[in-house]
């Protein structure tokens, strides 16, 4: 796999020198292009019984990055940004021990969602970062609401983990 | 008024006749005939029929369940529902070997007592009342009915009571109950002096009643009268001490005899019961609150109840007298036959028929209601 | 004796002394309605929130007078025994004995302090009531004759079951439960009131009523009649059924339900298993259809399909990877549990009807699906979740770190591994405490102690394993721990010495998914030397082959079914664990489900064939 | 007393064959004896032993068997105790002595017993009708007969059919289980 989620902290570096809210949002648009190319070029190498997970996650990184667009495009950006931050968001930690896994040729579905969670995370993190380095102000809420919306995308994701690693082995009787 | 197609017939040629008391003659209790053949006011032939009442009891108890049949039974007897219930959980008990608490036979015990009261109450204002004495009849009925008013707060149903369950009774005594019975006992009590004066030793009474419907102690034995009528001719036997059941070997309480085998013997065989009954239900009322413990022992899902094979004859003391139940089972769930024995079975039908020979007209409810004759018990 | 002066001729006037009631103040009555007693037999109010439509009520009445109705609206739900039927009474009939109000096992009926209901002619209507709340002229009046508990009809307490104590249990494999006297299970069988909720909320729809009322008849091989009908699993699923029969019970609304799994288990066993062979056998049909059916998968899902069509006069072959039949149920379930005697005497009723199973045989490897479909008419796939998930967190993909299920199948087949001294096992379900009790006898044969920590995720509260199974491996000296996450296994120098878990806040989010919270501050460490991971199990459907999965439709990872359990491609259908989650008695209904599927499948090509018959 | 009861009822069953006798209780005694041997007996029981009120007759209908059963209660007086003496009689033609001579009670139960199974009493003083007077169907408490059935043949059940029931089944619901379908 070309890029491993850990490894990007440069590209968001590189959002830190962006002065205006449209800018960030811009770049940040692209890392989700990224993520929904990424997926839909996986589509195809996982068995057909597990696709649904792959398309699923393409399909909600497609819909981040036209949400992110859409809010670039929005004259009432600021006060948009302002609402949904005002609920802080907290991290449930529940994969941040699963391993990264390579995700190889024929990955399952369990190392997908690995993967994909792994991917949230480090947003989550950096995002996290650029808010807590930033002084009080819209660029500062623009990046807590990034990270609001990558740990919303990461708790999602564990419960799907929890889902389907977990459940289905209540008992065997 | 007459019908339009009526005419006159001319007098039978004798001074012969037959009457129809009942089967809806207000000198009868319930739906039972009293066909009599009089020469002027004097009863030649007698013949009790009974066929207006039968409601098949024996038979719906073959097809109910061991527990449902307990709503039944107080049916028998309208007047005195109580013994119905506590004969029948008797049966089933002795043969599923099931141990009554001894709570619940105390309970049990106040029941009967306070239904004994509320029966004769019935039983003598009846008889007041063929003698024209209805101000006693309303008494009767009057005080009855503070008894039911005790019977709703215990058992939740004024007449049928259905508050005997095989094992026990269903519900336990209510707070303050027998503080109420108590003074419902003295207030009670308290009327006897009025119901002797206005009945008991009222000469109308006592002068119609005497020598009417008398039968001798061999006779009454000879055709298996029990109860107080058997009591009035003398014999001192009462089953509730001579084959007692339940705690009645417990209790303190006399039997009331009378010597002249009439009407007159009979009514004050009840009237001295009532003071017997109050005796008892005051010891009753002393000693239940010190018997602790469950009112029913375990029984199981009625639904899926089988009482063991098996076969049992138990009797009580009714206000009328000996009421026996004979309750056979095969193992079911439902019984196999039961035999319900009434007391009124002899003297509502054989004795009333030979009482009334050679009886005047009047004196005929007289007899009846002196004998204290519940059809339904005949008829089951 | 009397005490009256009656004899004293006395004066004539003492009846007038009563003339002094003229003086006395007379009685009145006020007008109103007179109260009545608290405890009156009134007429009914029926609780509809309590009321599970249970009709026993119905079954109690001597007067027949109580009518079952359906109301639209009010909550149905047969797996918590709930129906939307509620008690209409036909006061032409009732008696007020009351007897409902005594019976009834959830105590919503009792009787109102109201006396009197009375109507024209031409209004009779107004006899026939359905009791609500509000009663039967829709004012309000106190309760009367209510449940009371020294009163119940209903026998709340279950016969009790032995059991092998703990510490005589804890060094074998024997049998835990002992089973029911005949006594006992007659009482136990005599104390259900023939509602039905338990064959509404079966997987299966067992005739349980008809079969608890057959052993307290006596009649065992009627009540082992009455299992066949739906279930040739019942030793199986008289031992270790989820009974969800039992939590719909509607004793159990106020008591314990009727052990029900127990008495099939009673039945079961009391009938020689050639005259259960006997019994199962009585309706096969005497012909050969021509039909021949492959079943992958000798489970009980797969065996249950291949009884019925077997039944039917069609050839079936079961094929089974491993080398004895029971799939999950031998070898995912502690002989402790179900002793593999009882697995075997269902299994032979089965191949007594005929049906073959080829042992060691398995299909991707031995036989493709290919094959399978060239030699028969129609295939069944029914291969459970035999694969083990992982955590993956660090370490998990140690060697000492084991899947449950793997153990599990080991222990059974009797193959060799190192026991550890200590283990530590991650998972709250009832797998996690089979590894758990099942390592713990073998600990104790060893070692003679047992040292082994069981690490769940969801709080007791939520817990997935049965508390009978909690309570027992306690028993045995298992340490159970709710809300721990597993964060890493611990590899010192290569060898492992434990797993570290993090403290669980809550297993639920807002909308009530399960979403679990970690507390990073709350770390502990559980020293052990191997790890056993029972989370959750997957299908193995490589077996399928690359070109299959292909063409198949899948939904979720599941292989997709109609309700039927018949897939996308004409000839092929899937059963059991595979396509519901793991639980026997619902791979049984499977079964039952996709047999009738395929029956008509194989029907319809017959009559395809006469057609084309006729116009060839 | 019970002591007493115990000799004497021995010295008297010595003489009867085919008897067998069980004591229930201190006041209950069964004694189970051939029907040709019963009026033998009863008159024994009644002559030399007091027992001089016949408490009942009870008939049971043994139809598996095809004989009825009459159970004969005596009490006495003297000993308080109660004697229930069993007896069985072919069901067909159902035909029996009468003991009306020994206890006039007998007239009542044995007309009942005839009039409720159709047991025939010889030399019973009254074998009419009496409680079911216009009856002319098959004795009623013979098991053959049933009566349930019989009611469902010759009388209708109230047809209810209130608005709230019609209410109910515009919407889907109504009637699922009658009473009569379910009877246990």
């Amino acid at each position: 796999m070309e890029e491993h989620p850990e490894g990007h902290s440069e590209a968001y570096a590189r959002i830190r020198s962006k002065k205006t809210l449209g800018e960030i949002l811009e770049v940040a648009t692209t890392f989700e292009q990224k993520a929904f190319e990424f997926y839909t070029a996986l589509i195809p190498k996982v068995s057909k019984n597990l696709r649904y997970l792959v398309e699923e996650l393409a399909e909600e990184e497609k819909e981040h990055y036209e949400l992110f667009r859409k809010l670039a495009d929005n004259p009432e950006i600021e006060n948009q940004i302002q609402q949904r931050i005002q609920v802080p968001v907290e991290d449930h930690h529940f994969s941040d021990y699963v391993q990264l896994p390579d995700l190889g040729e024929h990955p399952d579905d369990q190392a997908i969602l690995q993967y994909a969670m792994g991917r949230e995370d480090a947003a989550m993190k950096q995002y996290r970062e650029l808010a807590d380095s930033t002084e009080p102000g819209p660029i500062h809420d623009l990046f807590e609401y990034l990270a609001y919306e990558e740990t919303m995308h990461k708790r999602e994701l564990e419960k799907l983990y929890y889902q389907t690693v977990y459940s289905g082995g209540p008992g065997n009787n | 008024m007459r019908p339009e197609n009526y005419q006159a017939r001319s007098q039978p040629p004798s001074n012969e006749f037959e009457l129809n008391f009942g089967p809806n003659h207000p000198g009868i209790e319930g739906n039972y005939a009293f066909r009599v053949k009089l020469n002027g006011d004097q009863v030649l032939e007698a013949r009790a029929d009974a066929g207006y009442l039968h409601r098949g009891f024996e038979k719906l108890m073959e097809g109910r369940l061991w527990i449902q049949n307990i709503a039944l039974v107080p049916r028998i007897c309208v007047p005195d529902p109580v013994p119905m219930e506590v004969c029948y959980s008797l049966a089933i008990e002795e043969i599923g070997g099931l141990e009554v608490p001894e709570r619940a036979k105390w309970i049990r015990v106040m029941q009967l007592e306070m239904s004994r009261l509320a029966a004769h109450l019935f039983a003598f204002g009846g008889h007041a009342a063929t003698t024209g004495m209805y101000t006693t009849m309303f008494w009767g009925v009057a005080d009855r009915d503070l008894i039911l008013d005790r019977f709703e707060e215990l058992t939740g149903g004024r007449v049928y009571s259905i508050y005997n369950i095989p094992g026990g009774v269903r519900r336990d005594v209510p707070e303050g109950f027998l503080d109420r019975l108590s003074s419902l006992l003295d207030y009670l009590e308290s009327r006897l002096p009025d119901y002797d004066n206005l009945f008991f030793t009222n000469q109308v009474f006592v002068k119609r009643a005497r020598g009417v419907g008398a039968m001798t102690q061999e006779q009454a034995l000879k055709w298996g009268v029990t109860g107080p009528n058997l009591r009035a001719t003398g014999l001192e036997f009462d089953v509730r001490r001579d084959d007692p059941y339940l705690v009645y070997d417990q209790l303190d309480f006399e039997i009331p005899t009378e010597s002249g085998g009439d009407a007159l013997a009979r009514n004050l065989v009840r009237r001295a019961e009532l003071k017997q009954s109050i005796r008892i239900l005051r010891q009753v009322i002393e000693r239940l609150p010190s018997i602790e413990g469950p009112i029913r022992c375990p029984i199981p899902n009625p639904l899926a109840w089988n009482v063991p094979a098996g076969e049992a004859y138990t009797r009580v003391e009714s206000s009328k007298g000996e009421l026996a139940y004979y309750v056979v089972s095969t193992g079911g769930d439902k019984p196999y036959r039961v035999h319900v024995r009434g007391p009124s079975s002899m003297h509502a039908v054989q004795v009333l028929e030979k009482l009334a020979l050679g009886a005047r007209l009047e004196d005929i409810a007289q007899i009846m209601f002196s004998l204290d004759a519940c059809p339904p018990e005949v008829d089951r | 004796m009397s005490d009256i002066p009656y004899k004293d001729k006395g004066s004539i006037l003492r009846p007038f002394k009563s003339l002094q009631f003229f003086a006395r103040p007379a009685v009145t009555q006020p007008l109103e309605p007179r109260p009545a007693s608290d405890n009156y037999r009134g007429f009914h109010v029926n609780d509809w929130k309590k009321c599970i439509g249970c009709s026993t009520c119905q079954k109690v009445c001597d007067n027949a007078a109580i009518t079952m109705v359906r109301v639209p609206g009010l909550p149905e739900d047969p797996v918590k025994g709930i129906r939307n039927e509620r008690p209409a009474i036909d006061y032409g009939r009732c008696c007020w004995c009351g007897l409902c109000v005594d019976i009834c096992p959830t105590g919503s009926i009792s009787l109102t302090t109201e006396y009197v209901h009375t109507c024209r002619e031409d209004e009779l209507d107004s006899y026939f009531v359905l009791p609500d709340p509000n009663g039967i002229h829709g004012e309000h009046f106190p309760k009367g004759w209510d449940k009371t508990a020294d009163a119940d009809l209903v026998d709340l307490e279950r016969q009790p079951m032995g059991e092998l104590p703990g510490e005589e249990r804890i060094d074998s494999f024997d049998e835990i439960v002992e089973g029911y006297t005949e006594q006992q299970a007659i009482v136990e069988a005599s104390r259900c009131v023939q509602c039905g909720m338990c064959h509404d909320a079966c997987p299966t729809h067992m005739h349980a009523p008809e079969y608890i009322r057959a052993i307290w008849e006596g009649d065992v091989e009627e009540a082992v009649r009455q299992m066949y009908r739906t279930n040739p699993f019942s030793h199986v699923c008289g031992r270790v059924c989820t009974h969800r029969c039992e939590s719909a019970c509607s004793i159990g609304r106020r008591g314990e339900p009727v052990a029900i799994r127990w008495l099939k288990r009673y039945a079961m066993d009391a009938v020689p298993d050639l005259r259960i062979r006997e019994i199962a056998a009585e309706g096969k049909v005497d012909y050969i259809s021509g039909r021949r059916i492959a079943i992958v998968g000798a489970g009980p899902a797969g065996l249950t399909a291949a009884y019925d069509l077997i039944r039917k006069g069609h050839k079936v072959t079961v094929f089974e990877a491993l080398d004895k039949p029971g799939g999950m149920t031998r070898y995912g379930i502690p002989e402790y549990r179900l002793p593999y005697d009882r697995l075997d005497a269902d299994v032979a009723v089965i191949t007594s009807l005929g049906v073959q199973i080829q042992y060691n045989t398995r299909v991707g490897r031995d036989v493709t699906m290919d094959e399978l479909r060239r030699d028969h008419d129609a295939v069944l796939i029914a291969i459970g979740l035999q694969l083990g998930r992982s955590t993956r967190i660090p370490g998990s993909d140690h060697p000492q770190v084991r899947r449950a299920v793997d153990l599990l199948r080991m222990i059974t087949r009797g193959e060799s591994f190192e026991v550890p001294e200590r283990a530590v096992v991650i998972g709250g379900g009832n797998v996690a405490m089979d590894i758990a009790r099942s390592l713990a006898r073998l600990q104790k044969q060893q070692f003679g102690k047992v040292q082994i920590t069981v690490c769940a995720l969801e709080d007791f509260e939520h817990f997935l394993a049965d508390p009978e199974e909690v309570t027992e491996a306690r028993e045995e000296g298992i340490e159970i721990l709710d809300s721990r996450g597993p964060k890493e296994v611990v590899i010192e120098d290569g060898r492992l010495t434990g797993l570290k878990t993090l403290g669980v806040i809550s297993i639920f989010d807002e909308q009530g998914r399960f979403a679990p919270r970690y507390d990073q501050q709350d770390e502990q460490f559980h020293p052990g030397d191997m790890v056993i991971e029972s989370i959750g199990q997957m299908s193995d459907v490589s077996l399928l082959g690359e070109e299959l999965t292909e063409r198949l439709e899948w939904n979720r990872g599941r292989l997709k079914v109609d309700e039927d359990g018949h897939s996308s491609e004409p000839w092929l259908w899937a059963a059991g664990d595979m396509v519901f989650g793991p639980d026997v008695v619902h791979a049984v209904a499977d079964g039952h489900r996709v047999a009738a599927s395929m029956e008509r499948y194989l029907a319809e090509l017959d009559s395809e064939k006469q057609d084309d018959g006729r116009t060839s | 007393m019970s002591k007493d009861l115990n000799i004497w009822l021995d010295d008297l069953l010595g003489d009867i064959e085919n008897i067998q006798f069980k004591r229930k209780s201190s006041r209950r005694v069964r004694v189970d004896v051939g029907s040709e041997a019963l009026p033998a007996l009863l008159e024994l029981l009644q002559g030399r032993a007091s027992y001089v009120h016949l408490s009942a007759i009870s008939c049971v209908d043994w139809i598996e068997d095809e004989e009825f059963e009459l159970v004969y209660h005596v009490w006495s007086y003297e000993t308080r105790s109660l004697v229930s003496a069993h007896t069985r009689i072919p069901r067909e033609p159902g035909v029996y002595l009468s003991i009306y001579d020994l206890y006039q009670p007998a007239a009542f139960f044995e007309r009942d017993i005839h009039e409720m199974f159709g047991v025939f009493f010889e030399g019973s003083p009254d074998m009419e009708k009496f409680i079911l007077t216009e009856w002319d169907g098959p004795p009623p408490m013979r098991k053959e007969f049933d009566s349930e059935a019989f009611v469902n043949q010759h009388f209708e059940w109230e047809q209810y059919h209130p608005q709230w029931l019609k209410d109910l089944e515009e919407e889907g619901g109504g009637v699922t289980t009658r009473p009569e379908d379910i009877r246990l």
